[in-house]
């Protein structure tokens, strides 16, 4: 059969693939995107956006109860059925997904549902229900995500021991629910379930909860998830899980070597990601790997001349808007070589200027240098922080725990990271690093005048601080 | 040296006819890719001599086992065993191949086969070799080194000064001396003050073999008879007389040399007169001979495809596998 | 803190090493039964055995290219040269094996080798014999060259090209041996890649590495006498170079005076001067001033001798020439 | 398995070879490394070697004709194998003409159509950052050219480094007349440019006259000027040998350029008139005497002028007013004459000055004194002048000076003059016009005080003690008339101070 020729094949039409699929088109590139499974990937089907829905309903649901106890109210959460919110999260996935397939057809993207392998520099096979067929394509962009990472004795059966995926998919909340691993997606979901009224424990493996965030966070988020009955465990090695018909035995043992074993209905496996790339035919491709990821050079192409790689399968941090931003790079760039237009050499992306966000309550947000990378990069560096309580919206809203922290040059004042803990962190994060990637210093920001109350004060107030004289402390 | 055929399983005959014809195929292969421009600079063709890395190589133990040779490394790359996808891409330039794409022809590598390369320049891989040996013996592998060179090469300095360190310190090693007779365009014959390269062994207190290179078998049973030696701590010096076909690289006219010399040696074709002697012997049917010239073929094709198909190196790859 | 001499602390790091190790072996004329020809394997065969101290013919290119088959083959030779003069009879392997086989083979083999021993001018030994060659060295990608200018760095620069997986040159000085100073009694490495500053100053940055540090500093002490705070930079490596501590350095003074003993075309001294150029223009106030060995072969004659290499009052005139002061 | 034979390079230079002679037929067999057939190359004839052995099936080139390296020229194979599935697509004239339609295997074919984006780019489009460029030149056609002489020498140097300022008023487009910048250090530059100094004008001390840094530095602080050095800087004999020159160049120093620049701003934008009135001065005179008759130390006869024209001003605010032009370059309060107030980025328009002119009225009556120096004009500046009196006003006018003379006036002590006095009555001038000095619109130009005869109100001529007034006015922001009153009214304060005081 003859090969179709295209000038991009996009691999994985998840935010980095679809997104530079649509990009390639709108730069007149014909382009054809293969996807295995469902168009918006696991962002949009079986992950941030499901999870967002939950997420705003579990917390309706928290507060309304909440509010209603305080004012009095006898709340009798007889009938409760936690079905209907979790269709909401399956329509809006639906929706969002469906809306993803119409811009592919809206920018004349062919959208190719079958397996794709790579056959050499410019040739692809896809499997499909009707057959393989061969593509020809002048670049080639892998975008083919991550998938939960299995460990063993934790064996995903998605019934009682589940993966994000399982998690998402079921309709039915268990009656106790134990978390392993309490990185963003662990502590979400315990956010969720103890919203719902599930009793959740937690164990991770590092000496604090959300390890890759700046350790002050940790423990605020430690302390609110506690106070809300939240079990923790930290420092905690997970060694297997017996599953009996209807509940599962976790052993663990604790920080201090002490055996433990928990009891529970369904047990949440969130230890990290694992990248997709078996099966693409990479190894004989000679393709550049370390330690399951792909590594890439200038404008994210990998070690094989015109093919690319982007998303979670790269080494770049496993977030869905580093993925469509490093997409729209690498369209640009091949419509650059296949017709000329500008070349995106100043849209690269700037890994110290993407900000990473964790959706539970509170929320959490980052970006650019911790203190504790500063610290081990012998970078110079100064801290400035600015408490929640200190700000007005922040108490009116009963949100006073959570801290602004930025992290700066002493000398330049420039700013070279910070990490939000509280209402609101993951949109307020944008103004600094709005700020940072300015290169405005916190004697910009301190000088800005802020409408008055809003939680963004508390970056204002944070700035003031880095330079001794913040108002509400 | 006349070889006893009954002295070999059929297997292993078959295996050393394969190592040849597939050598011989490749390099056929090799050339017209050149002609096609799809293969650039120094390609340096072992048509001709496939008898020697053949007969040499297939004596060895390649699991404790090293080969060092020169530039004319093909043969003793696949040889070793390696894939010829991998070599013919690496003469493409492919990131694909042994080298990503960074050797070429003259420095094709295969440390899983234990062939460590493929060195471009004349004589300077003889030291390497007996280095290679001195860690076989510091380390008690029990292993050995093959070190494969020209004619040409025979007149460095190095033969002389690594000859007198391998037999000082007894170290496992063969000297295969390819002689092909054509060092570049300068005949052995006119810069060699001997007529036996292997005469010159019993001066550094060595042993020397001759044999007749286009004849596998005797090749075959010589570099056992050395790699034994060389196990127990005697290495050795084999002159192996051989002839190539082509010219010195791609690119050389051959106006030194006669086509009626050339015809010549193609009577004695060593693939040849292997494969009419297993078939007098009736050890190799026409019918085997027929497949397997035709699975060899295919393969080679196969290597071209995919050196064709194959990727460019990357930009990004320029300033990659130059430090550890 | 204890002092050694410079020998004793190669010979201390290359003890250690070889007892850390049993992969480590040191090979080279006249290092076993001699001691070395200058004495910096004394007590390395008694200790170890013919084994691991290996007492070679006179044939560099045939040891130097047998230490680069042992390293590739899973071994990390030391390869001791009498001196670097007849180290030119190796460079082929050297240049053409050592430095080229790991990116040849496409990263499957690691060449894990130290090439060591003295560099540049002695006294009284002419033309063969006082070259000054880490220009050779440098040249070639591949290769790692480090030039420690005291006991203690050479003690902690030899641990670490050691246990480099490149190949590493390494240059020492015959006058330098005798050289004391102190080193720790921990063990410790000295990572290679990164200068020395061996003395602070805001006025002018001297660059220098190898044997010229001692007259360098000396110079400084002169100029300090004469109210100039000149900063001292001891490259210690030549490649990787430092290109930071220079370009910091250089940025703060804005005069830069570069001293190097080899002669002056394609040196490590007019490469440092290069880089002071590209990245360090807007700040110049004069252009760098290079010291360098006479553009020469050394002659026997004692005063030709010294008169045809860096000195003193050489370096104290070129700091007067990006000073612009001539009362220097 | 049959197979086309093609074309191949039988040079290094070969792009396309002709066939002048098949050796073997169709349907014979031959070996690898048998003569096919011969080629004629681009430089020789050249024997087609079988790249292996087979048979010749078919030939697709004959005798004569030429084909492309890679075309097909004939057909190999097995004997009796069926070829036929390999020729479709191959045109009936055979031989190049099939090149088209065969799937990228030709070298033609790849370059026309890259099967990747990597071939798509020229290598020098995609170079990767770190490494250095190859000199695009080979080095033979270098070595070619006759007249290697370094291109920097040949062309006015573009010297960014001076920044924006010295960069513009560098003649660009007229070559004729390049003005070269003096050789100086990179360090010199950048502290000049930082600092607002004209590099030009600053004397070098290095080798050739190369300014260095602390050549910036002397000149920043006012301890080096042009005149010394560029004496200086000329040997000596170069003067004995000219003994007569026509003319000679003097740098102007950094306080003669603005006060150049400025007074020719004022000078050229503010529409001047004069008014002139001639006073008698012998009350002033009188007064002045009463007034030290009793003090050891004098009061100056310009410290009661500027009391009386404060007055006259509280009288007259019409006067104190500045005319602030769009885009003006003098900042709200910056002197006229002082030196060198510029800043590196040079003057910044203010807000009000944007768009449209705008009339400033001052409120403060704040008088500048134009002090002749050596090396330019100076203007102090007395505040307040209407709140002084007239010994404050003195003893402020004397340590002004004093400080102007020794070249340590600060910005603020001379800069914002809403009126000035300018007197020339000392080198014995009868009458002048000033130049006004911005942020003012009026200066007073003061001649000496001379005696003449005059006539009285009863025409009796008698020998009085006048003075000149001229009064250069703004015409933008004083009409003539607004002048005259106001100089009438100050000359009335003048001529009889006693009206100063109701």
């Amino acid at each position: 059969m003859e090969a179709k020729q295209y000038d991009f094949v996009v691999i994985g039409a998840g935010p980095g693939g679809y997104v530079a699929a649509i990009r390639a088109a709108q730069l007149g590139l014909a382009t054809a995107v293969v996807e295995k499974n469902l168009v918006g990937g696991v962002c949009l089907n079986i992950g941030c956006i499901p999870s967002k829905s939950l997420i705003h309903n579990a917390r309706l649901f928290a507060e309304g109860k909440k509010l209603l106890e305080k004012c009095g109210a006898k709340v009798d959460l007889g009938g409760f059925d936690y079905a209907p919110a979790w269709r909401a999260s399956r329509l809006a996935a639906d929706r969002l997904s469906k809306g993803v397939s119409y811009l592919l057809k809206k920018n004349s993207v062919e959208l190719i549902q079958g397996t794709a392998t790579l056959s050499g520099a410019s040739g692809i096979d896809v499997a499909t229900a009707n057959g393989s067929i061969q593509l020809k394509a002048k670049a080639v962009l892998l975008a083919t995500g991550s998938r939960p990472r299995l460990i063993p004795g934790f064996e995903f059966d998605e019934k009682k021991i589940l993966s994000s995926t399982g998690m998402l998919m079921s309709e039915k909340l268990p009656k106790r629910l134990f978390i392993l691993g309490a990185g963003a997606i662990g502590m979400e979901f315990a956010y969720v379930m103890n919203a719902f009224g599930v009793e959740v424990t937690v164990a991770e493996l590092l000496p604090r909860v959300l390890p890759l965030e700046d350790e002050e966070a940790s423990k605020i988020v430690e302390k609110e998830f506690r106070a809300r009955g939240v079990v923790i465990y930290t420092g905690a090695k997970a060694s297997g899980a017996e599953v009996a018909d209807d509940h599962v035995v976790v052993h663990l043992s604790d920080a201090q070597g002490s055996p433990l074993e928990i009891e529970t209905d369904a047990a949440l496996v969130s230890v990290g990601r694992t990248t997709n790339i078996d099966g693409l035919g990479l190894e004989k491709l000679g393709m550049r790997i370390e330690r399951g990821y792909i590594i890439t050079g200038e404008y994210h192409e990998t070690s094989c001349a015109g093919i690319y790689a982007v998303g979670d399968i790269t080494t770049y941090l496993q977030l869905a808007h580093t993925a469509s931003k490093a997409g729209e790079i690498v369209a640009e760039r091949v419509a650059h070589l296949l017709k000329g237009t500008p070349d995106p050499r100043d849209h690269v992306l700037d890994r110290l200027h993407v900000p990473s966000a964790v959706y539970c309550e509170p929320e959490v947000a980052s970006f650019g240098l911790s203190e504790a990378s500063a610290k081990e990069k012998a970078v110079p560096y100064a801290v400035a922080r600015f408490p929640y309580r200190g700000n007005g919206r922040a108490v009116a809203v009963e949100a006073p725990e959570g801290q602004v922290k930025i992290v700066f040059d002493p000398d330049t004042k420039a700013i070279l990271g910070a990490s939000i803990v509280g209402e609101s962190a993951a949109d307020t994060i944008h103004e600094i690093l709005l700020a940072s990637k300015a290169e405005l210093t916190v004697e910009d920001v301190a000088e800005l005048v802020y409408a008055h109350p809003t939680v963004s004060e508390t970056i204002m107030e944070a700035s003031k601080a880095a330079l001794g004289h913040a108002i509400h402390i | 040296m006349k070889t006893d055929l009954a002295h070999y399983r059929k297997e292993e005959l078959m295996r050393v006819l394969t190592i040849m014809q597939t050598i011989r195929t490749f390099e056929e292969k090799a050339g017209m890719m050149y002609g096609l421009r799809k293969i650039g600079g120094f390609c340096h063709l072992y048509t001709g001599q496939e008898a020697v890395a053949a007969g040499a190589i297939s004596s060895l133990d390649l699991s404790k086992d090293y080969v060092v040779t020169a530039y004319r490394d093909h043969g003793h790359a696949i040889a070793c065993g390696m894939d010829p996808k991998k070599a013919m891409a690496e003469l493409f330039g492919k990131v694909t191949g042994c080298s990503h794409g960074k050797g070429g022809s003259m420095h094709l590598f295969d440390l899983e086969h234990h062939f460590l390369g493929g060195n471009g320049i004349v004589g300077a891989q003889i030291p390497v070799a007996a280095g290679v040996a001195f860690s076989q013996q510091y380390q008690g592998t029990g292993g050995v080194t093959l070190c494969f060179f020209g004619d040409g090469a025979f007149h460095q300095g190095s033969v002389h000064e690594t000859f007198n360190l391998a037999k000082i310190w007894n170290l496992p090693i063969v000297f295969i001396i390819e002689n092909n007779q054509w060092g570049m365009g300068t005949n052995w014959k006119k810069v060699s003050a001997v007529d036996d390269f292997s005469a010159t062994a019993g001066a550094y207190g060595m042993k020397g073999y001759s044999c007749d290179g286009l004849d596998v078998l005797e090749v075959r049973t010589t570099i056992e008879k050395a790699v034994a030696e060389a196990r127990l701590g005697r290495p050795s010096v084999v002159e192996a007389r051989t002839y190539r076909y082509k010219g010195h690289s791609m690119s050389d006219p051959q106006k030194y040399r006669t086509r009626e010399e050339i015809d010549e040696y193609r009577k004695r074709d060593a693939i040849q007169a292997f494969v009419a002697k297993l078939t007098g012997e009736k050890i190799l049917s026409e019918e085997e001979w027929k497949d397997m010239t035709q699975r060899i073929g295919a393969q080679i094709e196969e290597a071209v495809a995919f050196a064709e198909e194959s990727p460019e190196p990357a930009l990004s790859e320029l300033y990659t596998d130059i430090y550890a | 803190m204890p002092e050694l001499t410079y020998r004793e602390a190669l010979n201390r790091a290359m003890d250690e090493e070889m007892a850390r190790d049993e992969k480590v072996f040191l090979i080279g004329e006249e290092v076993g039964e001699y001691d070395g020809a200058y004495k910096v394997s004394r007590g390395l065969l008694a200790k170890y055995g013919p084994k691991r101290v290996r007492d070679t013919p006179i044939s560099e290119l045939g040891f130097t290219g047998l230490g680069v088959g042992a390293a590739i083959a899973g071994l990390r030779p030391v390869v001791e040269w009498m001196t670097h003069n007849f180290a030119l009879l190796a460079v082929d392997q050297v240049v053409n094996n050592a430095a080229k086989l790991r990116q040849m083979s496409g990263g499957q083999i690691s060449v894990p080798i130290v090439f060591r021993g003295p560099n540049g001018p002695a006294e009284f030994l002419a033309a063969q014999h006082s070259q000054s060659l880490g220009s050779f060295w440098i040249h070639v990608p591949g290769l790692k060259v480090v030039a420690p200018a005291t006991p203690s760095d050479a003690y902690g620069l030899l641990k670490s090209a050691i246990r480099d997986d490149n190949p590493v040159v390494m240059l020492e000085a015959e006058l330098m041996y005798a050289w004391k100073g102190e080193v720790s009694e921990q063990e410790f490495l000295v990572p290679i890649g990164k200068a020395r500053i061996a003395r602070e100053g805001g006025d002018v940055t001297l660059i220098t590495y190898l044997k010229p540090i001692r007259m360098v500093e000396e110079a400084a002490d002169r100029l300090a006498e004469k109210g100039v705070r000149a900063e001292v930079i001891d490259l210690r490596s030549l490649r990787p170079l430092d290109e930071g501590t220079v370009v910091n350095s250089v940025r703060k003074t804005g005069r830069c005076v570069v001293i190097d003993e080899a002669w002056p075309m394609a040196s490590p001294g007019v490469t440092v001067a290069q880089l002071v150029n590209s990245r360090c223009f807007d700040v110049l106030d004069a252009p760098v001033e290079l010291v360098s060995g006479e553009d020469v072969p050394m002659p026997y004659n004692h005063t030709l001798e010294l008169a045809a290499q860096p000195s003193v009052e050489k370096v104290i005139a070129a700091v007067g020439r990006v000073l612009y002061r001539e009362d220097l | 398995m049959a197979e086309l034979l093609r074309m191949i390079a039988l040079s290094p230079t070969m792009s396309e070879g002709r066939i002048s002679k098949w050796k073997i037929d169709e349907g014979t067999e031959f070996s690898s490394g048998d003569v096919l057939c011969e080629v004629e190359t681009d430089k020789a004839s050249m024997d087609y070697e079988a790249p292996q052995s087979a048979s010749l099936l078919k030939i697709l080139l004959q005798a004569g004709e030429t084909a492309n390296v890679g075309d097909p020229i004939a057909v190999i194979g097995q004997k009796g194998e069926d070829y036929a599935p390999l020729l479709k697509g191959i045109g009936p004239e055979a031989g190049g003409a099939g090149k088209a339609h065969e799937p990228e295997r030709t070298a033609e074919k790849a370059k026309q159509e890259p099967p990747s984006v990597v071939a798509a780019q020229p290598a020098a489009a995609r170079a990767p950052q770190p490494s250095p460029q190859p000199s695009p030149q080979p080095a033979a056609e270098a070595a070619a050219q006759p007249s290697p002489q370094p291109a920097a020498e040949q062309a006015p140097r573009p010297a960014p480094q001076a920044g924006a300022k010295g960069a513009d008023s560098l003649p660009r487009q007229a070559p004729q007349a390049p003005a070269r910048l003096p050789p100086s250090s990179p360090l010199a530059r950048r502290l000049a440019l930082e600092k607002g100094i004209d590099i030009r004008l600053v004397p070098g001390s290095g080798p050739g006259g190369r300014v260095v840094e602390h050549d910036i530095l002397e000149f920043a602080e006012g301890t080096k000027s042009a005149a010394v050095f560029s004496g200086a800087a000329e040997p000596a004999q170069s003067a004995q040998k000219e003994l007569r020159q026509e003319s000679s160049i003097i740098q102007p120093s950094m306080k003669r350029l603005v006060i150049a620049r400025r007074l020719s701003e004022s000078f050229f934008t503010a529409p001047h008139y004069y008014l002139k009135k001639k006073i008698r001065a012998e009350a002033l005179l009188a007064l002045r005497a009463t007034a030290n008759a009793a003090r050891p130390a004098k009061l100056s006869f310009n410290a009661f002028l500027v009391k009386i024209v404060a007055e006259a001003l509280v009288r007259h605010p019409e006067i104190n007013v500045y005319w602030r032009g769009p885009g003006a370059l003098s900042a709200p309060g910056a002197a006229a004459t002082g030196a060198a107030p510029e800043t590196a980025g040079g003057p910044t328009p203010t807000s009000a000055s944007a768009s449209r002119p705008v009339l400033e009225q001052r409120h403060s009556i704040d008088i500048g004194l134009a002090v002749a120096l050596p090396d330019g004009l100076i203007t102090p500046v007395v505040r307040d002048c209407n709140l002084k009196s007239v010994s404050e006003i003195d003893a402020e006018l004397v340590q002004l000076i004093e400080k102007a003379r020794a070249g340590r006036l600060a910005p603020e002590e001379y800069e914002g003059a809403g009126f000035t006095i300018s007197s020339l009555g000392s080198f014995g001038i009868d009458e002048f016009t000033a130049i006004i000095n911005p942020p003012g619109s009026a200066i007073l130009a003061v001649g000496t005080i001379v005696k003449e005869p005059v006539v009285d109100d009863r025409d009796a001529i008698s020998v009085a003690q006048t003075l000149s007034l001229t009064l250069g006015c703004d015409h933008r922001s004083i009409d003539g008339a607004v002048g005259a009153v106001f100089l009438a009214d100050l000359a009335g304060m003048l001529e009889n101070p006693a009206m100063a005081l109701v």
